[in-house]
């Protein structure tokens, strides 16, 4: 069991308002943990905070044993994390397949992978992206919007996949094949993920591990097999 | 209110000072201090629209020029007797027939001096109200102002005859009939400037007070904030600029007055955006801070540049790059208490041993 | 020569003078679009431009000197321009009024540096011989008219940067990071994208560019200290005619501009012409104040 | 039981980004001082539809009616003069005034420019003002800066700029973000206690919160409205919790 990513009293804040204190994670490479809270708390701040594109104004992030505090969030993409933001954030602009390219940014440096073209199990876990492939992103549906996401980050062959509510505002069928498609990307790919999910049935059955926040800071954590999501739920008001 | 408030204090000290000037420093000096006080009242006027509405203008020296020009055209038609054909100096040496319908009123004082404050007032306003109802601001407001700058000084150039070209309009001597050449005229003309500089900074003080000030940083602070609790912006920055524009008129009337001459080559791009960079000195948001940075930087200017005209050049431009990156709230935030930037300051200041102001 | 030769000749001169204005302004506008900041430098890239064509035609003389101007002009420039954007631009990138003060103090330490180094006078470029002609029409309704070389130089340079970057945004990978580095910073930065690095490479790029434009330039008159600055208002009301950091737009304003500045100056003289080329920028704002080139796009949420 | 004329008609409104349909020929109808809680998932148009109404976006087609008048094509701050004011998911504070002129520029009821050449605001707006800061909760914070509040006093105060204005029609994009449970309640309390005299349209994810102000839902989705109806038929419609409330892994769904 090796600690893929390490948090240590991790702070942050906008400008004067500090919107994290003392976070402390420590995830275990091949697992899947689920993040959850209310709206608001500092889920996503604390995502972007490990991705890097939120500043970090105090302590310690270490992953594969390495300190990133310092680094920058096109240096940690390039070290295997990959990040699919809330509300997706694809570039409206671009057509799937340039969005899927700039996905590879990631492999920038890294020795032993090929940068040449987006991995077949991407359009495999995806099989829709092929059919629309040409088409401006910015007019794909919710949920086309959300497995393009995906397929970029994944095209980076990141080790540690943070997800932010991957599940919102999309359609129950797609859904499905998200789950699905995430499911795979554990088994297959031996990604490591952290999930921000409000949809608590789907998280519990997908994570092994939970981390509740509550204002900035982690209030609890533990297994999912221990509690059910309905008590964390109660707990947690969501 | 305190009994030993130390800005009171200072401040009455500060006026005492600047009323008995004259009978403190050599005539030179004071020359130089009426002149620079003047280009002050300017900078006043970048300060409300710069540092409290956020409005970058690169074309001050338009309005500062009109102001200029406005009562230079009097002093220039003083002792003319205009209803028997006479012209301006340099009107005859371009071969100028007739003196041009536009200059006639300019033989009142009273008209003059209106247009020293009303022409670039209302042209700013209106120029500002152009842009600002289409929501034109930041980076391209100021890109625009400076074309402005360009157009306006290109003009003044170009049509000699009528403006007195490169050279702008000089050599005049009386006002209303009293010499201006004496030293005794000095003086007075350097009182009456370092009044209107005293009302201008109260006037200015007492606005930024005022509601009207509060909603001016509040259209900086977010403009459609503002239009979304029901505010149209619009107005209230116009109104600034129109006076600020008021204000570089008022300023570059005196100037005219104080060295004897109004040109293109004080007009144009070069000097519009040196005057920002008084202010980036001094301190954009702080009032004493513009005129300070302005003294300051002309009196730098006129010791350096006399010595060494290239160094001074050279010396300018570092010192936009520095006041800019380093200084962002000039030699005036280093006082201000709580501001971030005064924190920041602390911080590296402290770390020298030196003795520092405050 | 005829009346239509004149008017011919005229917008031909307009193209040309829009060429001038696409180069200088292609580096602003990609910058502005990338990072919200403007050069005020930039007119000194041109400069910069002008003096290395003048130095690689001393050191190369001949009718290939231009040639050879041309690259060392790019690189020059845009190695100034990586320096500049380096050490000044980066670190105000979030002030776009203080970036625009600094880097004015950029451009008056260059012009004194000019100074110093080549005196105010200025120095002149000869046109190689092969760029001496005048291409001219004895017959048809278009008699009389006269197109110089110089002027057909500039458009086919303009015409060939213009697809060269077109290409370099649409075809490659670096274009690529670029686009969406426009488009969405953050999330470009999570995927990898040295965001840092893009930014410096399309300012280098635009300075290069204008540093072509200087070569150019220097063909056309003398390289005097203040040579950018004739050039680099028009550019500026070019950005802002042309939109946010499009390239379409960024055109079609430089063609805007160019062709009415040569137009009006059938009617009157240059310094009214400038007047009146505000006038119209300002008119022009009051119908569509975002340019010519808009887009509207979905804001995205969160 | 009469049915008031409504403050507020959408009609057939459609907002049309580049080929994105944000909003489709939405209808929506607010009575007057009535409470309208609008939730749907993320990218479901819920601020699009806020921002349509005040006038940050113009529909591409359809119109919106405000006390029985043609808003669609009004200028932003005539719209909100008409009495229609938004609070922003984002706080929207001023951040280098204090808290009391916040809320004091946002309760002028003269909005005349030519009127606020004077120090002291009319005493009626101060004593509107100071009382409000008394019900936000931020009394002691009277004289800060804006910017040096934290995120959920900021949250606090914009309500609080939204209620000054004093306008019909409030529009509240996620007041409870970044609040606690207890803030949570409190804010319920003050928008219960406000409507009647404002209509108050609410945009939350919280369910909990929805429930406390149990109001008349509607449900956007991708755009268009999904359903209207009290919190108890909306948590007991299939489709709603198909797509939205705590979706369950047991139900099967149809392909798109």
């Amino acid at each position: 069991m090796t600690t893929l990513l390490k948090l240590e009293k991790v702070a942050s804040a906008y400008g004067q308002s500090k919107v994290l204190w003392d976070v402390d994670m420590d995830i275990i490479q091949g697992s899947a943990i689920a993040l959850i809270g209310r709206n608001g708390v500092g889920k996503s701040t604390l995502l972007k905070t490990i991705v890097g594109v939120q500043k970090l104004t105090g302590g310690k992030i270490t992953f594969r044993d390495q300190d990133v505090s310092a680094a920058s969030a096109h240096g940690r993409a390039r070290a295997g994390i990959g990040f699919v933001p809330q509300g997706r954030h694809v570039f409206p602009h671009l057509t799937v397949m340039e969005n899927l390219t700039v996905g590879l940014a990631a492999l920038t440096g890294r020795k032993g992978l090929t940068q040449s073209g987006i991995a077949d199990h991407i359009f495999d876990l995806f099989p829709k992206l092929t059919q629309i492939r040409a088409r401006k992103a910015g007019l794909l549906s919710g949920g086309e919007q959300q497995q393009l996401a995906l397929g970029r980050a994944l095209a980076g062959q990141p080790s540690l996949l943070l997800l932010d509510e991957p599940t919102e505002g999309i359609q129950p069928s797609v859904v499905k094949q998200i789950e699905h498609a995430l499911r795979r990307i554990r088994t297959e790919l031996g990604v490591t993920i952290v999930i921000v999910e409000q949809y608590l049935d789907f998280a519990w059955s997908f994570a092994e591990h939970y981390y509740v926040m509550q204002r900035g800071q982690i209030v609890r954590n533990g297994n999912t097999k221990d509690e059910t999501a309905a008590e964390i739920a109660h707990l947690v008001n969501i | 209110m305190k009994k030993f408030d130390p800005k009171l204090i200072s401040g009455i000290i500060i006026i005492i000072l600047g009323a008995l000037a004259p009978w403190i420093i050599s005539q030179y000096e004071l020359s130089l201090l009426g002149r620079f006080l003047a280009l002050s009242i300017l900078a006043m006027g970048i300060m409300l629209t710069w540092g409290e509405a956020g409005i970058l203008s690169l074309g001050q020296g338009v309005f500062f020029g009109l102001g200029g020009y406005a009562l230079a055209m009097h002093l220039k038609l003083e002792g003319l007797n205009v209803a028997n054909g006479d012209m301006p100096d340099f009107m005859v040496w371009s071969g100028v027939s007739a003196l041009p319908k536009f200059w006639y009123p300019f033989q009142s004082g009273i008209f003059s001096i209106a247009c020293v404050v009303l022409v670039p007032g209302l042209f700013a306003a209106g120029f500002s109200w152009l842009m600002f109802r289409r929501r034109v601001g930041g980076v391209y407001f100021a890109l625009i102002t400076q074309a402005l700058a360009l157009a306006f000084s290109t003009l003044l150039i170009s049509q000699q005859s009528l403006t007195g070209g490169f050279n702008g309009l000089t050599d005049y001597s009386t006002l209303f009939g009293y010499d201006i050449t004496t030293s005794e005229a000095a003086r007075v003309i350097y009182w009456v400037t370092f009044v209107i500089v005293v009302i201008a900074f109260f006037f200015l003080k007492w606005l930024l007070g005022s509601r009207y000030g509060v909603m001016l940083r509040a259209t900086r602070d977010g403009e459609n904030r503002v239009r979304f609790l029901g505010h149209n912006p619009v107005p209230y920055k116009v109104v600034a600029f129109g006076i600020a524009g008021a204000l570089a008129g008022i300023g570059g009337a005196l100037f005219t007055l104080h060295s004897g001459v109004v040109s293109p080559a004080l007009v144009g791009v070069v000097p519009s955006i040196e005057m920002v960079v008084w202010v980036a000195v001094g301190g954009r948001n702080i009032l004493w801070g513009a005129i300070a940075g302005t003294l300051l930087v002309n009196f730098a200017k006129d010791q350096i540049s006399s010595a060494f005209p290239s160094l001074w050049l050279y010396g300018l431009g570092a010192l936009f790059i520095l006041a800019v990156s380093f200084l962002p709230m000039g030699i005036a935030g280093l006082f201000r208490p709580g501001s971030g930037e005064e924190r920041v300051m602390r911080r590296i200041i402290s770390r020298r041993p030196l003795k520092t102001a405050e | 020569m005829g009346e239509s030769a004149f008017l011919v000749g005229q917008i031909f001169n307009g193209f040309s003078v829009a060429s001038l204005f696409v180069l200088a302004a292609l580096g602003l506008a990609l910058s502005f679009g990338l990072m919200r900041v403007i050069n005020m430098a930039h007119g000194e890239m041109l400069m910069l431009g002008g003096y290395l064509a003048y130095m690689t035609l001393q050191v190369v003389p001949g009718p290939l000197g231009i040639i050879v101007a041309m690259p060392v002009a790019f690189l020059g420039a845009a190695l100034i321009g990586a320096l500049l954007e380096w050490s000044v631009i980066h670190r105000l990138s979030a002030r776009p009024l203080d970036t625009l003060l600094a880097t004015w103090g950029v451009s008056l330490v260059l012009q004194q540096a000019a100074r110093n180094l080549f005196g105010a006078i200025g120095v002149e470029v000869t046109a190689p011989s092969w760029l001496n002609h005048v291409v001219q029409l004895h017959t048809g309704p278009l008699e009389g008219l006269t197109l110089p070389d110089t002027r057909l130089f500039i458009l086919v340079v303009a015409g060939i940067v213009l697809a060269g970057i077109a290409l370099i945004l649409n075809k490659t990978r670096l274009g690529l990071y670029v686009r969406a580095v426009n488009q969405d910073r953050s999330t470009a930065a999570a995927m990898g994208v040295n965001a840092r690095l893009i930014d410096l490479m399309v300012f280098s790029l635009g300075t290069g560019v204008a540093g072509l434009a200087g070569v150019i330039l220097a063909l056309l008159g003398p390289v005097t200290p203040t040579v950018g600055q004739s050039y680099i208002v028009p550019a500026f009301l070019v950005v802002i005619l042309g939109g946010l950091g499009s390239l379409v737009g960024t055109t079609i304003a430089s063609l805007i501009v160019g062709l009415f500045t040569a137009l009006i100056e059938i009617f009157v003289d240059v310094s009214v012409a400038q007047v009146l080329l505000l006038v119209f920028v300002i008119v022009f704002i009051q119908f569509r104040p975002q340019g010519v080139i808009t887009v509207r796009t979905r804001a995205l949420e969160g | 039981m009469a049915i008031p004329a409504p403050i507020l008609m959408m009609e057939n409104v459609t907002v049309d980004f580049d080929g994105f349909k944000a909003l489709t020929n939405v209808n929506l109808e607010i009575s007057p001082g009535a409470l309208r809680i609008l939730i749907g998932p993320n990218g479901a148009g819920k601020s699009t539809l806020c921002d349509t109404i005040i006038g940050r976006v113009r529909p591409t087609s359809g119109r919106i009616t405000f006390k029985d008048q043609v808003i669609t094509a009004l200028p932003e701050q005539e719209i909100v003069r008409r009495g229609i004011c938004r609070k922003f998911q984002t706080p929207g504070v001023l951040p280098t005034l204090t808290v009391i002129e916040n809320l004091l520029i946002a309760g002028r009821k003269d909005r005349s420019w030519w009127k606020t050449f004077t120090h002291k605001a009319p005493k009626d707006e101060l004593s509107i003002a100071e009382d409000l800061l008394e019900k936000i909760g931020l009394a002691d914070r009277r004289d800060f800066m804006a910017a040096d509040l934290a995120h959920g006093e900021k949250q606090w105060l914009e309500i609080g700029m939204v209620v000054a204005t004093d306008a019909d029609l409030l529009l509240l994009d996620e007041p409870t973000a970044g609040m606690g449970p207890t803030d949570t309640q409190r804010t319920a309390q003050l928008i219960l206690s406000l409507l009647g005299k404002h209509a108050i349209v609410v945009i939350d994810h919280d369910m909990s919160f929805v429930e406390a102000l149990n109001g008349y839902v509607t449900v956007l989705h991708q755009g268009q409205i999904l359903k209207e109806g009290t919190v108890a038929e909306i948590r007991a419609d299939p489709e709603v919790t198909a797509v939205y409330l705590g979706r369950s892994d047991d139900d099967d769904t149809a392909e798109a």
